[in-house]
């Protein structure tokens, strides 16, 4: 952690993130481009950090346990590692077919 | 065999998948078609709207759709996926496979289906009767199990 | 809800069948089809010829049908099976299962299939592209084994 | 079977028997009525009672497992009774569908 810390301090990485459904609604938007910080290792990480930015974004992931995120278009789970993803995207489990 | 994916607007036609997947040709001994359609829940439904994720919907689909082709010897494989606001009694969602024998067929018919539902980036909203927006449809656990059981 | 069994020469139409099953109702949510068709075997098969025992097939198609529709909750339920001589590319057999959830729509289908191939009186020969007549297709013990699972 | 010997003397009850695909072939007729005698019990006792009509029965059920019968349009075990049935038919294992 302390290394990961240290590269935090080298700053921010533009991502676009992108909501659906309910998830959608409750954070107000359909997608953003956000800085996060270059230290966020996981998709969970990255689930605290927005949580902090405003009451949106903890009604979405008020039950972090139901949100479902894919990284570049491939389903991730809550620890995969978001690595260079450019477009992280959260919604609900799906319900099509 | 390239599986053939399409997620659209407009309505499709059952007939004319099965031909363009069967016409010319006489190696196919048995094709299984599933449709999808949208119920009116004893009229207290007006429409479903499906929302989708159209960067990821069609890679999901065909990573799908490359799984059933190497799980089964296939001769044709069609997923077709409709978005937008879609009434009581049209077409959701339609599901082809074609083989030699009826078993292939089958099987990868349903595990399509299966992991459509769980994998597919496609959610559902209930349009009510009463004219109020109804809330997103609620994933099932059966569906989950569904898919448990191709693992 | 009665199911539908016709036993005929002529050909039939998929889109046909789901039409008159589902046009004017939105219970349905979920249909299956089956359809079988005669393959050429690579070349060396000009048609099938099915013989059928007429006072019996219809009979045992409805007795199998009726067995599904008790075993799951069906919206709609057809089976229609050819007889005479079928060319590769042609179709021999169609069933369709309407319910409004997948899963029983799938195993009906499924289930009918089965128990058509092993109990509706229905046999093949060959007619080979070398100008003689084939021999009687043998049944298959898959087929059996097939038919077991639902018992 | 002291009962059924005493029937047998009874004489014979008139059944139409249908054979279908190679069990047709092989005996060579579509359908037949035939005076069957009554003590035949089971529908193995009939085919017994066919075989020793020539050889084109003897051929028909050379292995007598593999044919089928049904009784008036159902399918009945070789140990089934034969009971009234007026319509008796043999035939190889279905291969519809």
């Amino acid at each position: 952690m302390s290394s990961a810390v240290a590269t935090a301090a080298a700053g921010t990485r533009p991502v676009r993130i992108v909501y659906f459904a309910w998830v959608r609604e409750r954070v107000g938007l359909p997608e953003e481009t956000l800085d996060i910080p270059a230290d966020l290792a996981t998709v969970a990480d990255l689930v605290r950090w927005l949580k902090a930015r405003g009451e949106g974004y903890e009604a979405a992931f008020e039950n972090e346990k139901i949100v479902r995120a894919a990284l570049d278009h491939v389903h991730a789970k809550p620890q995969a590692a978001l690595g260079t993803a450019r477009e992280i995207a959260f919604f609900p489990p799906m319900t099509g077919g | 065999m390239t599986p053939l994916i399409r997620i659209q607007r407009e309505d499709f036609s059952l007939q004319d998948e099965i031909d363009a997947l069967s016409t010319g040709r006489a190696d196919i001994g048995a094709v299984v078609s599933f449709t999808g359609l949208c119920r009116d829940e004893a009229g207290t439904l007006t429409a479903l709207e499906l929302e989708h994720y159209p960067g990821m919907a069609e890679v999901e689909m065909s990573r799908v759709a490359t799984e059933a082709v190497e799980r089964w010897p296939l001769m044709g494989l069609v997923a077709i996926h409709r978005y937008g606001l879609i009434r009581p009694g049209e077409q959701i969602v339609l599901v082809l496979a074609a083989s030699a024998h009826r078993r292939a067929a089958f099987e990868a018919a349903d595990f399509m289906m299966d992991y459509l539902k769980t994998r597919a980036p496609f959610w559902k909203r209930e349009h009510r009767a009463d004219g109020t927006l109804g809330g997103w449809v609620e994933a099932k656990a059966e569906d989950d199990d569904a898919a448990q059981r191709w693992s």
